[in-house]
Parts: C-alpha cells; sequence; structure tokens
C-alpha cells in the first residue's frame, strides 16, 4: 500500500495518459464511453489521497525516471495543486455518466470512441500541466490538452465549429509559443527548467539581468492569459463554447480555464513572488483594469446575446475577470476568494452547460426565444439552470456568494472601496441575463421547439443536479472549499518575499 | 505517371535504402545524431514515395490502413509501456535502470525501447495523416 | 562604436526576433487560413534560435561525446527545440486539416469571405 | 551570413500571395535554418528540421494546398494594427535581449547550472554518448513521452477530422441552426 501511495503523483498522470492511449484501439463508442468513465472516476481517487497527504506532511516531490530535479523533471504537489487536481478530476468524474447520452447524440457513430480517446488526452494534459514542477514540462502538457481541445472543438455539428476550432488553435499556438519565449528567457537567466529551482535562482539572476528576467514575465503573462481567455484576450472562446459538442462545453468551461489560471499562480506567486517583490512588479497594475473591463463589458455582451451557450462563455469571461481581480488584490481575503472562486466557478459553468446541453439533447435548439416555457416541459432541468444561475450571481447561501464575500472583503482590506462596489455592482449584470432567462422559460407560452421536450433520462439529469447541489452546498459548507482556499492563500502569500515595508 | 518504367524500378531500387537508413539513423542515435523521431520520418518517406509512384491502394495493400491505425497509438504504449517497468519494480515512473542488472545497461536499453516507441508512433503517423488528405481528395 | 559592438555581439537575438515580428504579422494580418499557418509556424521556428544560439560556446562541438574532445556546445536547448520541432508540426498538421474541413463547409479559406456569410445567417 | 539570408527569404514569404511559392519558400527557409543549427552544433536539431520542415511540412502543405485550390488574394485588409502588435513584440524582446550575455560564451547561466552534469555524467549513468539523445530518451524522458503523445493526439485527430463523411457539398446546403445539434 506504501509503495502505491508513493507512487501517487506520477500515476495521477500516468493512469489517464494509458487510459487514451488503450481507448485509441477501441472501435465501439459505448465501450469507450465505460472505459473513459473508469478511467475518469479513478483520478478524483488518486487526487484526493494526494491533498490528504499533502495537507498532513506537506509538498511532495516525485522524480520522473528517478532523476532528482534540476537535473530530470520533477512533479511536485503542494496544497495548490493537489487542490486543482481534486476540482479537474472531480467534476470531470461527475460529468461522465452525462457524456454517453449527449455524445451519442451530438457525435457520429463510428467517431465517438475516438472523441473519448481525445477527451482522455485532454484530461491527461490538464492534470499533467496541474501536477508537474518543470516549466517546459507544462508546456508539453499544455500542447497535449490544447491539440486535443481543437479537437473536440471542432467536432460541433454546426460548420461554424471548424471555424472557432481553427482561431482557437491560431489564438492558442500563439499563447503556448510566447510561454516557450518567456520560459527560454527564464532559462537563458537562471540556467534552469525547473520552478522551483529558477525561484532560488532569480533573484540573482534580476541583479545580472534585470530587462529579461522582466520581459519573461510579460511573455509568460501574455501567453497564459490566451489561455485563461483574460479580456481583451477573450475573443476565442465565446465561439468555441458556443458550438462544440456539449460535453465539450461543459468539460471546457469547468476545467481548462481553471487550469491556466493555476499556472498563472504558480509562475506569479511561487517562481517570481517568492524570488523578488511581486509588489513592485506590474502584475497588479495590469491586472485591475482588465479584470474590471471583463467583469463589466463581457457581463454586459452576455445579456445581449441569443445563444445561451454563447451567453454563458461571456460570462464565463465576466467570472475569470474576478478571479483575476483578486489575484491583482494580493492579500489573504482576496487570494482566498480567487481560490475558492476558481473551484465554485467550475461547479456551477458546469452544472450550467450541462443543465443547457440537456436542452439541446431534448429541444434541438438553444435560442433565447425559441425556448418559451421550457421550465414547464423540462422542470427538473430549468430548476437547476436556475438555482447555479443564482450561484453565479452570488446570491446569498450559495457558493458564488461566498467567493464575492471574500473578494470584496480582500477590496476592503486593500483600501479600494471603490473595487468593492464594482464587484458588487457587475454581479447585477448576472442578475439581468440569467433573469432573462427566468422570464422566457417560465412565464412565456410554450413555444413550438420544446412543446415536446422533457427532462433528459436520469444519467443525464443526475451529474446536472449533483453539481447544481454542489454550487449551493459549498455556500452552507464551505470547510472544504473555502477552507482549504484559505490555507493555500496563507501559503502562498508566507512565502512571498515582500518589499522594505515588511 | 504509371507508365514511367525507369522511375518505378529507381523507386523500387531506392526504397530498401530508404528504410536501411532509417534503421541507421535509429540505432546510431546512442553514438550520433538521429533516434526514433528523424527515423520515423524518414520510414515513412519511404512508404509515401512509394504511395506517390505506384497509387495509393497499392500503398494501402503493402501497408494497409487499418494497421497503420493501430500502430499510431502501439509506439506510445510501447514507450508508456516501459516506463510503467519501472513502476512495477517499485521505482519511478520511467526509471530505466531496473530494465538489466547494473542500472547503466539498464538505462541504455530502456532509451532503445523508447526511441523505438517513438519510431513507430511517429513512422505512423505521417503516413496516417498522407493517407487521410490524399483520400480526402477524391 | 559600443552600440555597434553590442549590436553585433547581439546578431543573433536580432534576427531572431525579425523573424517572430514577420511570423507573427503573418497570422494577424492575413486572411488566408493557410498563409496563417504557414506564419504560425514561422513564428514558432524562431523560437529555435533563441534557445539553441546562446547554448553554442565559440570553440565547442556538437555534443557527441568523444574522448579527444573537451568544450562541447549545451545539449539541453537542443533537447527542448526537438521537442518544440515536433509540437510545432503536430499543430500545423492538425490546423491543416481543420482548414480543409473548413473548405470543403464554405468553400473557401479567406476569413473575411467566412465572416461575411456568417453575417448573412 | 546565413542569418541574413534566413532574414531575406522569411520577407519574401511576408510579400509574397502566390501560395504555391510561399511553400517552397518554407522549404528554402527550413534549409536554411537547419544550416544556421549546424553551425550553432545543435546537429540533431539541424536534421530534424530539414526533414520536418522541408520534408513533411512541404507535403502537408502542398496537400492542404491540393484540397482547397486556394489562391491568396489582396485584400483590403488593414495593415497597420497588426504591424503595431508584431514590432511592438519585437521592440520588448529588442529591449528585453540588449543586456544578455554576447553570443558564444561559456560563462552564461545556461552553460553553467544543469548542462555540465549532463556533458560529465551522461556516459557513465546511459553509456549513451550522444548527449542529446541521453538527455531526450532518459533524463527528460518525460518530456519525450509528452511529445510522442503529442503526435498521437494530433495524428488522432486529423482522422477524426478527416475519415469518413464524404465531403459535404460547398454550396446549396442549409446551414444548421443556432446551437448545433438539429
Amino acid at each position: 500500500m506504501s509503495a502505491i501511495s508513493a507512487q501517487l503523483p506520477g500515476l495521477q498522470v500516468v493512469v489517464p495518459l494509458l487510459g487514451a492511449i488503450i481507448a485509441a484501439f477501441i472501435r465501439r463508442g459505448t465501450l469507450a464511453w465505460a472505459w473513459a468513465t473508469l478511467i475518469t472516476a479513478a483520478t478524483p481517487v488518486m487526487a484526493f489521497a494526494l491533498l490528504v497527504q499533502v495537507w498532513a506532511n506537506g509538498p511532495i516531490s516525485y522524480h520522473l525516471g528517478g532523476w532528482p530535479p534540476p537535473i530530470g523533471i520533477e512533479y511536485r504537489v503542494d496544497l495548490l495543486n493537489a487542490f486543482v487536481l481534486m476540482l479537474v478530476s472531480l467534476v470531470s468524474a461527475i460529468m461522465m455518466p452525462y457524456a454517453r447520452r449527449s455524445v451519442a447524440h451530438e457525435i457520429d457513430g463510428d467517431k465517438q470512441a475516438w472523441f473519448y480517446c481525445m477527451y482522455l488526452l485532454c484530461l491527461t494534459g490538464l492534470l499533467g500541466i496541474t501536477i508537474t514542477g518543470d516549466a517546459f514540462n507544462a508546456f508539453v502538457f499544455l500542447e497535449i490538452s490544447s491539440l486535443s481541445s481543437y479537437v473536440l472543438i471542432a467536432m460541433g455539428r454546426d460548420r461554424r465549429a471548424l471555424v472557432a476550432s481553427y482561431q482557437y488553435l491560431i489564438v492558442g499556438t500563439i499563447g503556448a509559443t510566447f510561454y516557450v519565449v518567456g520560459v527560454g528567457l527564464l532559462y537563458l537567466v537562471t540556467g534552469s527548467l525547473n520552478f522551483a529551482d529558477i525561484a532560488t535562482r532569480l533573484a540573482d539572476a534580476n541583479v545580472m539581468f534585470p530587462r529579461p528576467v522582466l520581459a519573461a514575465l510579460a511573455f509568460l503573462f501574455v501567453g497564459i492569459s490566451l489561455k485563461l481567455a483574460l479580456f481583451p484576450l477573450h475573443v476565442w472562446l465565446p465561439n468555441a463554447y458556443a458550438y462544440a459538442p456539449s460535453f465539450a462545453t461543459a468539460f471546457l468551461a469547468a476545467t481548462a480555464t481553471k487550469v491556466a489560471i493555476y499556472l498563472f499562480l504558480r509562475i506569479g506567486f511561487s517562481v517570481y513572488g517568492v524570488a523578488l517583490d511581486i509588489k513592485a512588479l506590474p502584475i497588479s497594475a495590469v491586472l485591475y483594469p482588465l479584470s474590471v473591463a471583463a467583469m463589466f463589458i463581457a457581463s454586459i455582451l452576455a445579456v445581449y446575446e441569443q445563444n445561451l451557450k454563447r451567453m454563458l462563455a461571456y460570462s464565463s469571461v465576466a467570472q475569470i475577470g474576478y478571479i483575476t481581480l483578486g489575484i491583482a488584490l494580493m492579500n489573504q481575503a482576496g487570494l482566498t476568494g480567487a481560490i475558492v472562486h476558481l473551484f465554485n466557478h467550475a461547479l456551477i459553468k458546469g452544472g450550467l452547460f450541462l443543465a443547457l446541453g440537456a436542452v439541446v439533447y431534448r429541444a434541438g435548439t438553444i435560442k433565447l426565444d425559441d425556448l418559451g416555457g421550457v421550465g414547464r416541459t423540462m422542470p427538473l432541468t430549468l430548476a437547476a439552470f436556475v438555482l447555479a444561475g443564482m450561484s453565479l450571481m452570488g446570491v446569498p447561501g450559495t457558493a458564488g456568494f461566498i467567493s464575492k464575500y471574500y473578494l470584496v472583503v480582500g477590496a476592503f482590506d486593500a483600501g479600494l472601496w471603490p473595487v468593492a462596489f464594482l464587484i458588487v455592482a457587475s454581479s447585477l449584470i448576472a442578475l439581468v441575463y440569467i433573469g432573462r432567462v427566468v422570464e422566457i422559460a417560465y412565464f412565456r407560452p410554450v413555444s413550438e421547439a420544446v412543446a415536446h421536450a422533457k427532462d433528459p433520462p436520469l444519467m443525464m439529469l443526475v451529474p446536472i443536479l449533483v453539481l447544481t447541489i454542489a454550487s449551493i452546498y459549498f455556500g452552507i459548507d464551505t470547510e472544504l472549499s473555502a477552507g482549504v482556499a484559505n490555507r493555500i492563500a496563507e501559503g502562498l502569500i508566507g512565502a512571498l518575499k515582500l518589499g522594505e515595508a515588511h | 505517371m504509371r507508365r514511367d518504367l525507369i522511375l518505378r524500378i529507381g523507386v523500387k531500387l531506392i526504397i530498401p535504402f530508404m528504410m536501411l537508413f532509417a534503421l541507421y539513423v535509429q540505432l546510431h542515435g546512442d553514438y550520433g545524431p538521429g533516434g526514433g523521431f528523424q527515423a520515423g520520418v524518414i520510414m515513412a518517406g519511404a512508404v509515401i514515395v512509394y504511395a506517390l509512384i505506384f497509387g495509393i491502394e497499392e500503398a494501402q495493400r503493402v501497408v494497409p490502413r487499418r494497421l497503420v491505425e493501430m500502430l499510431v497509438p502501439l509506439g506510445v504504449l510501447i514507450y508508456a509501456g516501459t516506463g510503467v517497468i519501472g513502476l512495477l519494480h517499485g521505482q519511478n515512473f520511467l526509471d530505466y535502470s531496473v530494465l538489466a542488472a547494473d542500472a547503466a545497461h539498464g538505462r541504455e536499453r530502456g532509451i532503445l525501447l523508447v526511441e523505438a516507441g517513438v519510431l513507430v508512433t511517429v513512422s505512423s503517423t505521417m503516413i496516417a495523416l498522407f493517407y487521410a488528405f490524399s483520400e480526402r481528395g477524391r | 562604436m559600443d552600440g555597434l559592438k553590442n549590436f553585433i555581439e547581439h546578431y543573433n537575438y536580432v534576427a531572431t526576433i525579425v523573424l517572430m515580428v514577420a511570423g507573427l504579422y503573418i497570422v494577424i494580418a492575413r486572411g488566408n487560413m493557410i498563409k496563417k499557418l504557414i506564419g504560425l509556424s514561422l513564428f514558432q521556428t524562431s523560437v529555435y534560435l533563441l534557445y539553441i544560439a546562446p547554448g553554442k560556446i565559440i570553440g565547442g562541438t556538437p555534443p557527441v561525446l568523444d574522448p579527444k574532445i573537451t568544450v562541447y556546445s549545451n545539449p539541453l536547448p537542443h533537447v527542448l527545440i526537438l521537442t518544440a520541432i515536433v509540437v510545432g508540426i503536430a499543430t500545423i498538421a492538425l490546423g491543416l486539416a481543420i482548414v480543409t474541413r473548413i473548405n470543403e463547409a464554405y468553400g473557401t479559406i479567406e476569413e473575411d469571405e467566412i465572416f461575411a456569410r456568417e453575417e448573412q445567417e | 551570413m546565413l542569418l541574413t539570408l534566413l532574414v531575406t527569404v522569411t520577407l519574401a514569404i511576408v510579400r509574397m500571395r502566390n501560395l504555391f511559392g510561399v511553400i517552397a519558400l518554407t522549404g528554402v527557409y527550413s534549409f536554411l535554418m537547419a544550416s544556421v543549427l549546424i553551425v550553432y552544433d545543435a546537429v540533431d536539431v539541424a536534421m530534424t528540421e530539414a526533414a520536418v520542415g522541408a520534408g513533411v511540412s512541404t507535403v502537408l502543405l502542398l496537400a492542404a494546398l491540393h484540397l482547397t485550390k486556394a489562391r491568396e488574394y489582396p485584400q483590403p485588409r488593414p495593415a497597420a494594427i497588426p504591424l503595431i502588435v508584431a514590432v511592438g513584440v519585437g521592440v520588448a524582446l529588442v529591449w528585453a535581449t540588449y543586456d544578455l550575455p554576447a553570443f558564444g560564451l561559456a560563462e552564461t547561466p545556461i552553460n553553467q547550472h544543469v548542462a555540465p552534469y549532463y556533458i560529465q555524467n551522461a556516459i557513465k549513468d546511459t553509456m549513451v554518448g550522444n548527449l542529446v539523445s541521453a538527455i531526450l530518451a532518459d533524463y527528460r524522458g518525460y518530456d519525450t513521452l509528452g511529445e510522442t503523445t503529442v503526435v498521437f493526439t494530433a495524428g488522432i485527430g486529423v482522422l477524426l477530422l478527416l475519415k469518413g463523411r464524404a465531403p459535404r457539398r460547398t454550396s446549396g446546403t442549409a446551414p444548421p441552426t443556432d446551437g448545433g445539434a438539429a
């Protein structure tokens, strides 16, 4: 037993990778789905075991190939990435039962098996980015997850999915190349690729080569921002989410951007923050205006959107703005808010997109005007949608409220009461776009498109309900979300090397 | 193009040498430039040249598409499987030192195995890409 | 004079940067989807020099061990760039497959025409 | 100097409108790049670049060009914004690299920190004399597994996209309704 637990960090990625390889041999869609479900279900178990280990004994270092860093590649698990691993794998596992019907409905029969292979590769890539302690290894796994997500998106039925996928490919590759340039500059000035090793050598490098050190940060920042869809670099996201198959949208929305945000935290705090005075770097100065712009402009764009998937996609851009705002605050409460919102938003958006996928499955459309009265023909689905939507707005008693609460406290702690006001004000816009759906779904006569629709089969309904209930539950019991996030923020801030003021 | 006897015979003569060269690049990778990736590209090149001259159906008779599609994941499986052997011996993933009596020989063997995995995946993927693009044209 | 000396010592960086700018320009400015992918691959290729040039040691030899030689150029950037090349070609291959499908679906691979068609719908 | 030639070819690629010519030029570009890499002692990389850039990518580009039968025509796109973005990135990099160590020195961080370990120990650890192979397949073998997985992903991805369903006709089909899944 102890032998296995020592190998857990490796297995966390190797199991889905082997799963994906074996899935490529499978021809039958249903069999591939069963296999993918089995593999996916194993990942949160491992992530949970890792989280427990790290919680009790501190960071774990796992040397791939037996070579110690910086000679070889290291997997380094601390509380932050154990938490993200847990989040990504758990949400994926919850979604898997849903996948079967939805994928069978939207993807041609002979392509389903490989669709699951792509999904497993994407999961492998995301877990690999999260767990690795090596900057270049993160790039390799970033590309695994990116290439597979381009394919997942291109599998959408609408021909616009192809264009969306192409645009994402262009933007994603530019982002990845910027990331490589940034890593290259860091490598030039420190001679190392290991995050922790770079951090120890960066302070000296900054004395000798201050410009490349700053430029590296800029390139990493832009590269990752393209991936995490930071406003105004989000243009690829709405179409990609709108035209991808429903399951792919829900999976990517709940996981991909979250992992990019994690990578941002890792580089900003664990590499730069440990070596240099993070408050002297222009991170906050750039993040504040962009985050606030995202919160308002993207939310307003959501209000005017007819296609509900695009509406939620714009809402995602706005929600990412809240997370980056929390990062920009750089204090205990703000960072806790950012991390807890990372968690809550994954649950909320996962639930919302799954609910929309159910509407696609039954009604065949997600154009708002066609969905009059859908709340009466698909009562449970729409109830879930509305509950998750309330959590999205941040109604007290929901998970979304907890995130907003910490963010507002963080803003006050930083002495920025206008920012606190903006957080509350922008949340009201979410009330408008979710309210619009409520109005049409419940107060309009039943339209032709939804007349014969009904709630989806149980296998699809249960994941929707689980995610929705979770996005309420974590507003009441905050031990696992905010409790852990708080300790992570404590760790990140405690490791910072701050300027003279402290 | 099909009537061009010299071309056809020339290609038939060249292809064995391309294959041989690919193997040389593969196995010589330990001591000189080369390795699984480069060898894979050359190997695929041989099949593609064959297909260009003799037509795609003829090429698929020699190297069936079904086989190529199986080989794509097989290469990665060889690579990852080599890593798993380390796991089974209680070492970390991809630790090749367990593959032979002493660590250095084990690692040498491990490098040979994973390079073979790379060769299989790269060459079959290149051929698969070629088939996919050329069949789409008809 | 000092500026010129510095320019020559950093000529490899300057060339790298020109390639990078050209590639990025093609990707953003051009509307033809194949041309964009070519620009993308130029952009990726330019990074190779950024990594490899600084690893070259004047007087060093390629990193293949030989008892007669003592100074080798740095092998690690070579390994990283090998990986980057492979990733690059994989991306381009996938991109071309998507472009082929776009051409089948729209009958064109000019971005502006595609957007114009979507406006009409 | 080779680098200057490389820059010249690049500018020609930017200017040229004939896609066939552009693809031929990218082949030239790759060979030049390979030559530069040999000068920098990166023989393995040069070999790969020549095989991939001049071989594989040219074949793929030509295949795609053949399938799409596309010609790039001049379009009235404004060139100012792209130029500003691209040049802006360039200026940032020039600014950044200005105080990096000059070319060819041994006393730089990258040549001092991790690399010497490989040079001194590779033959003892792995019995493989080509350091690139030793690092590629062993010390950083996990990256290479990832790299092989990327190839695998792209391979299956392209097959998924191009296999099966007969090509839809380019015109005449009604666009599917909003949101797919009709």
